[in-house]
């Protein structure tokens, strides 16, 4: 039995996910196929409808 | 920690050392990461600079921007026009402005007496209701009536803080400060009632049937 | 104020960052100057400060060399100043007598081309920094306890499984409707796309989940009138027929709903003949009339104009919805979707709205300048793909009214101090990242609260909020870092509240103390933005790490240069 | 992001895939491949000192290979972790070719040639795909010519263009005067190196290049094998200077972009690719468009779509301000042709559905707003994991439990299940951790499933 959990894929979905299990105490493996984490959302230049920037 | 940290007396503070010009960057907004500081430190600058401006600092030595941290760009862009700026005006005092050194240096020491001082930091503070949900009458205020209301207040502070100055230095008479001061003595007169009422003055003496008034220190 | 007397010995470490900094800054002058400066009593380059070797040399500096300050001139703070900070805690010395400065980013890299001036720069950063350093003081972090139950209020579809999902990890869970049985706005429904399951069905097994529950404690008929504290501990007081009851929570979530908006005035709204989406669910429950054979729908009926500018999202797949579930009662009947844009957004609307198609609705694009008559019998529409006017024929008109916010969405708010937007719904922390976060610590929300949401939204939502609410529950207390706003001198506090007004977090209140009024930080709600400390006229306020002194002190040292 | 970095319980395995799952919901064996950087991450400080030195320039994928970057890398300028990372596709060294600059550039002796893939396996309770999505290829449509015509873009390719940390630095600079651009910076670079050449010719017989070549085509030095040489540069030099020349000239003209077409279900709601709709594009194109208006005043834009679906929070107050504000029209058609016009300006044939009217109109540059596809490994990620799909290649759900799989203790979120935007893809992640939580939190209810 296992406490811990796998996240697959560092997007914003996937860094959310980690850090709300993370914060409840809970060890999160991140795993992202590509060199740094941030997927779509980091190329973004600024996000609707507040224009603020991305990430 | 965020722009609205930003005390107007500081800024008035480091003109008084010596600064030749302050850019206070913040994000944009709806993108603050303290929700509305930066909307706070704008409105902060704006009335700061109203007042700067006033006592005879040429008002583009302080600039409100805003750039996120993801626009290296951007930022640079701010920077260099703002240091190219401030280059052509040159040093604080020395010809850019409107009052020069040494005097210059008086001034901003009074702008931040004014600006740590309670009127006009009520009035920054009360900024958004005045401007959102009216004053204690439900009146709201447009933009440009907060001005010109922000205006009559540094006007007096200034006027009050030049005063008391003067007083530091030695008891003074109404004709004497209104001389000194170039403001018109019933204006004096007006300041120096509400002064004494508050205690911040006193009489010193009656010379030649003229009163002259000094300065209670204040503790701390 | 820091100890006058105590004897302070700065360290400063200066980073090379391989040859990021050292490639492109004279790092011998910059020791030599660093070793000058007031209480420096230790200087040392190190090539990459943040690997082990590096972290090692500042705790033997600590150690050995008796240092307590530690400034660390290196790369930027967002990444490395936990570690240095922490590596301080290590050996003993308070982690916030530390300061970093940044002669990477601000020098080396933005003045490649000119080694004296960006040497010059760096000194100046220095010169700051120990300044500022000289004045630090200790800082412990600040924790508080957390009421290990939440608080729901509202027992439609997203606040059922909000409680549900906080009772299922072992809490408990208050949950609080106004009505007299749970289920909120689904008790109106028939059946819910895209599966088409009887709406009945769906609050039968929840309710039956949330009663079987030993954890959760139910409230029907009632309403929350009272809410003090902050994330952790927070009192509230609930208004049930049987008196008013007194509960503590550390957390509460917002799923107080929505409703329908009832058309008056508009398209000859009647109730009867012109009735709206909800009223249509209501018909289809008992079984349409058979003689309803001509129906007209009529989208963005009082939504996407002057007074209620939003979309309310699920209008159209309620439309398409029930347009289908009337071809399916009266398989003759003439079905039309008269719409401005049809909002089939994702996978499974699209599909739906194919389907429907495909089952016969008929779909007229209209134009806002050019709305729709209702007249007796018949609705008159401009049909803007054609450019013809047309009557079509109808026994039954159907408006699809958006989503508008509760009636006591307000009060709600002033309760817990949490912001509505100009529409009247509850205003996330963030509208990207903070979907279901207020600003305000230990406050949740989700469901049509927030935006008019679809069932499976709601649900998605109330998990989420409850993953939310279950992080200080689960932690069972809150530490936040001690750079924030303290009351520095209390005599001065005037207790007039200006502060107060502009914290945006709610983490000041006034209370009243033997010395008369005064200010009071909620610590663990406050976020140290200095808003209030840049504000106050009594200069009473200070910011922990950013003192009127301490960021005097660096001005100072920089006009020093 | 950089709270994802530094979380003490989060451990970040970048660079790696998963390869294989064992076991069930509180028991899963999972097989990771740490595919190898050639950089030792324990010593890497992200300083990128190699990066700077390593002599091989290839495209950049982050900015959508509309900038560059090199053999040795790191993935963004922000990126979490900041460990380089060396493509072993383009490095030399690793190519058998002479290098190894980077080595000898670093100081914390942190590049390791010889580092091999590791394969670790992980004890977990609970598995949160978080997957993603792709961008459709519109090259599969075949009457949109996108890569054949330069300056038709897909929205995150144009969001690079946009961004002030991108290619073009937040200029709205069109591709194909980019590729002028850089045409002429490459001619430039040859007609200099020739221009050396010829100097030294001209020393030697202190003459210029072009008189000379008059004379000795007139036949003055016949038999001159030197001079033969320095007529033979000369007329290559020409062969570089006069193209370069016309380039230049047409250079002059070029400005930023500021007639933009946007083109609206880009492969979504097309039976030929994605029946669904994708929710998120409409509002994407019309941000872009608000936000080019603000790097360039001048900017307009017309946003050609079936429906435009502005269905989240203050999305339909945004699309009125763009209207108004930013000078963006909505055009409802669908786009039936992008063709080549003059001066590499792309040409829309449309049907103006309210006007019943074909219509062509030119435009600097073309957007199209691409389908939220399936990522290219989901159906060997779902095999591996053994998830059910849905018919489009999306995780299958069911709406009364949004985040659950078919496969109890394995969850899903953001677009890997369905497309959604940001606020929606931040809610269900929240859900999916809330699954996940309860599972390992609470074993004796793994089998419990989220119904309503």
């Amino acid at each position: 039995m296992s406490k811990d959990v796998l996240v697959i894929g560092g997007g914003i979905a996937g860094m959310q996910a980690s850090l709300d299990l993370a914060d409840m105490g809970i060890k999160v493996y991140l795993v992202e196929k590509l060199p740094s984490i941030g997927g779509k959302m980091a190329q973004l230049d600024k996000t609707f409808p507040t224009n603020d920037c991305a990430i | 920690m965020c722009t609205g940290r930003v005390d107007p007396a500081m800024v008035a503070g480091a003109f008084k050392k010596g600064l030749d010009g302050l850019m206070v960057v913040g994000c944009y907004f709806g993108d603050c990461h303290y929700i509305t500081g930066n909307v706070q430190a704008k409105a902060k600058m704006d009335i700061t600079r109203r007042l700067l401006k006033h006592v005879g600092l040429n008002q583009d030595r302080l600039a409100f921007r805003q750039c996120s941290s993801g626009e290296a760009a951007v930022f640079v862009n701010l920077v260099s026009e703002f240091d190219q700026r401030i280059r052509e005006i040159g040093p604080i005092g020395g010809g850019g402005d409107p009052v020069e050194a040494p005097d210059i240096f008086r001034k901003m020491e009074t702008a931040e007496a004014v600006l740590a001082g309670e009127k006009i930091r009520w009035v920054i503070g009360k900024r958004t209701p005045f401007l959102e949900s009216g004053n204690m009458y439900g009146e709201v205020f447009t933009q440009h009536e907060f001005n010109r209301a922000i205006d009559m207040i540094i006007v007096e502070e200034t006027e009050v803080q030049e005063i008391l100055r003067e007083l530091r230095e030695g008891a003074r008479s109404v004709k004497g400060l209104a001389q000194a001061l170039t403001i018109p003595s019933e204006r004096v007169f007006k300041y120096i009632t509400a002064l004494k009422r508050k205690g911040m003055i006193k009489l010193d003496k009656v010379s030649d049937r003229t009163p002259y008034f000094q300065i209670i220190p204040q503790e701390g | 104020m820091p100890d006058q007397n105590e004897d302070i010995r700065i360290g400063v470490f200066i980073c090379h960052c391989g040859s990021n900094i050292a490639g492109y800054l004279d790092m011998e002058a910059l020791e030599e100057f660093a070793k000058k400066l007031p209480h420096v009593t230790f200087v040392q380059r190190n090539l990459y400060t943040c690997s082990e070797g590096g972290i090692n040399e500042i705790k033997k500096g600590i150690q050995e060399q008796d240092l307590n300050r530690v400034v660390v001139a290196s790369c930027t703070p967002r990444t490395h100043e936990p570690l240095f900070r922490s590596s301080c805690g290590e050996v003993g010395l308070n982690p916030y007598l530390f300061e970093m400065v940044n002669i990477r980013d601000q020098c080396s890299w933005v003045h490649m081309k000119d080694t004296e001036q960006g040497t010059a720069k760096a000194k100046d950063l220095i010169r700051m920094g120990v300044a500022k350093a000289a004045l630090l003081e200790p800082q412990e972090p600040i924790i508080s306890e957390v009421t290990t139950r939440a608080l729901v209020i509202g027992g439609g579809i997203a606040g059922m499984t909000a409680a549900l999902a906080i009772a299922r990890r072992g809490y408990e869970v208050v949950l609080v409707e106004r009505e007299a049985s749970l289920g909120g706005m689904l008790n109106a429904l028939n059946q819910v796309g895209p599966t088409m399951m009887e709406a009945s069905d769906l609050v039968q097994e929840k309710v039956k989940a949330i009663s079987e529950h030993s954890r959760i404690t139910v409230f029907t008929q009632a309403q929350v009138t009272e809410v003090q504290g902050f994330i952790g501990k927070y009192h509230a007081d609930i208004e049930t027929e049987s008196g008013v009851k007194k509960i503590d929570v550390g957390v509460v979530i917002v799923a107080t709903g929505g409703r329908a908006l009832v058309p008056e005035g508009l398209y000859g709204y009647d109730g009867k003949r012109v009735v709206n989406q909800l009223e249509l669910e209501s018909l289809l429950k008992g079984g349409l009339r058979p003689d309803v054979q001509n129906v007209v729908m009529i989208q963005c009926v009082g939504s996407r104009n002057k007074e209620r500018p939003y979309c309310s999202r699920i209008c159209c797949q309620t439309a398409v919805k029930n347009a289908m579930l009337v071809r399916e009662q009266n398989p003759e009947a003439r079905v039309c979707i008269l719409y401005r844009d049809m909002q089939m957004y994702g996978v499974e609307n699209e599909e739906m709205f194919r389907d429907s198609k495909k089952k016969g609705v008929r779909y007229i694009n209209y134009t806002p300048e050019e709305p729709p008559r209702v007249e007796d019998g018949k609705v008159q529409v401009y049909h803007a793909l054609l450019g013809r006017h047309m009557d079509l024929p109808a026994d039954l008109v159907v408006l699809s009214t958006p989503l508008v916010s509760h009636e006591d969405a307000e009060t709600t708010s002033q309760l817990l101090r949490v912001p509505i937007d100009e529409n009247g719904f509850f205003l996330e922390g963030h509208v990207k990242l903070k979907p279901l976060d207020f600003a305000t610590d230990g406050v949740f929300l989700c469901g049509s609260a927030r935006f008019p949401s679809n069932i499976r939204e709601a649900v998605a939502q109330g998990l989420g909020a409850a993953s939310r609410a279950s992080i200080p529950l689960s932690k069972g207390s809150v530490e936040v870092e001690p750079i924030i706003s303290v009351l520095a001198d209390e005599d001065a506090c005037r207790g007039c509240g200006l502060c107060v007004a502009l914290c945006p977090y709610g983490a000041l209140e006034i209370q009243q103390t033997e010395k008369g009024r005064k200010v009071h930080v909620i610590d663990v709600a406050c976020k140290g933005c200095g808003v209030c400390a840049a504000t106050c006229y009594q200069h009473a306020l200070s910011i922990n790490s950013f003192t009127d002194q301490q960021i005097g002190a660096q001005v100072d040292a920089f006009l020093a240069g | 992001m950089l709270d994802v970095g530094r979380h003490p319980n989060i451990e970040l395995l970048a660079y790696s895939e998963v390869e294989g799952l064992k076991g069930t919901a509180g028991e899963f064996t999972i097989t990771v491949r740490k595919k190898t950087r050639y950089v030792e991450e324990d010593k890497c400080t992200g300083c990128g000192a190699c990066a700077e030195k390593c002599p091989t320039v290839v495209p950049d994928a982050f900015n959508e290979g509309l900038g560059e970057r090199k053999a040795i890398y790191s993935y963004f300028a922000q990126g979490i972790p900041s460990t380089h990372t060396i493509d072993a596709d383009h490095c030399r060294q690793l190519n058998g070719k002479k290098c190894g600059i980077c080595a000898k550039t670093c100081q914390a002796d942190a590049i390791n040639f010889d580092k091999k893939d590791q394969v670790i396996e992980l004890d977990v309770g609970a598995v949160i795909i978080a997957a993603g999505y792709d961008v459709f290829d519109p090259s599969q449509i075949p009457e949109y010519h996108y890569t054949e015509i330069p300056n038709v873009v897909t929205a995150i390719e144009f969001e690079r263009l946009l961004s002030a940390s991108g290619p073009t630095e937040g200029h709205l600079d069109r591709p194909s005067d980019r590729a002028v651009l850089k045409e002429i910076a490459s001619l430039e670079k040859q007609a200099k190196k020739s221009q050396k050449t010829l100097a030294r010719f001209e020393e030697k017989y202190n003459e210029s290049s072009a008189s000379f070549y008059d004379k000795f085509q007139g036949g003055q030095y016949e038999g001159d094998e030197d001079r033969q040489k320095w007529a033979d540069k000369y007329a290559a030099h020409l062969a570089i200077v006069e193209p370069l020349e016309s380039l230049q000239k047409k250079a002059e003209g070029f400005t930023v972009a500021r007639r933009l077409a946007f083109i609206q279900c880009v492969g979504s709601r097309d039976f030929r690719f994605y029946p669904f709709c994708s929710g998120y594009c409409c509002m994407h194109s019309i941000k872009e468009a608000i936000i080019a208006h603000e790097h360039e005043p001048e900017t307009a834009s017309v946003i050609f779509g079936m429906d435009i679906r502005a269905v989240g929070k203050g999305f339909e107050e945004y699309k009125i301000r763009g209207g108004n504000d930013s000078n963006v029209s909505y055009v409802r058609g669908r786009v039936a042709e992008i063709s080549a016009g003059p001066d590499d300006n792309p040409v829309v044939t449309f049907e103006d559905t309210r006007e019943r009217k074909v219509k062509n109109q030119a435009f600097d540059l073309v957007v199209l707003a691409t389908a939220c596809a399936p990522i290219k490994g989901m159906a060997a990620l779902a095999e591996t994991l053994g998830v059910a799909l849905d018919p489009y290649g999306f995780i299958k759900t069911s709406p009364l439990s949004p985040v659950d799989t078919e496969t109890p203790g394995i969850f899903v979120c953001g677009c890997a299940e369905s497309p959604m935007d940001v606020p929606e893809s931040v809610a269900q992640a929240s859900s999916a951790a809330e699954r996940a939580a309860e599972v390992v939190f609470q074993p004796e209810m793994k089998e419990e499933k989220a119904v309503a």
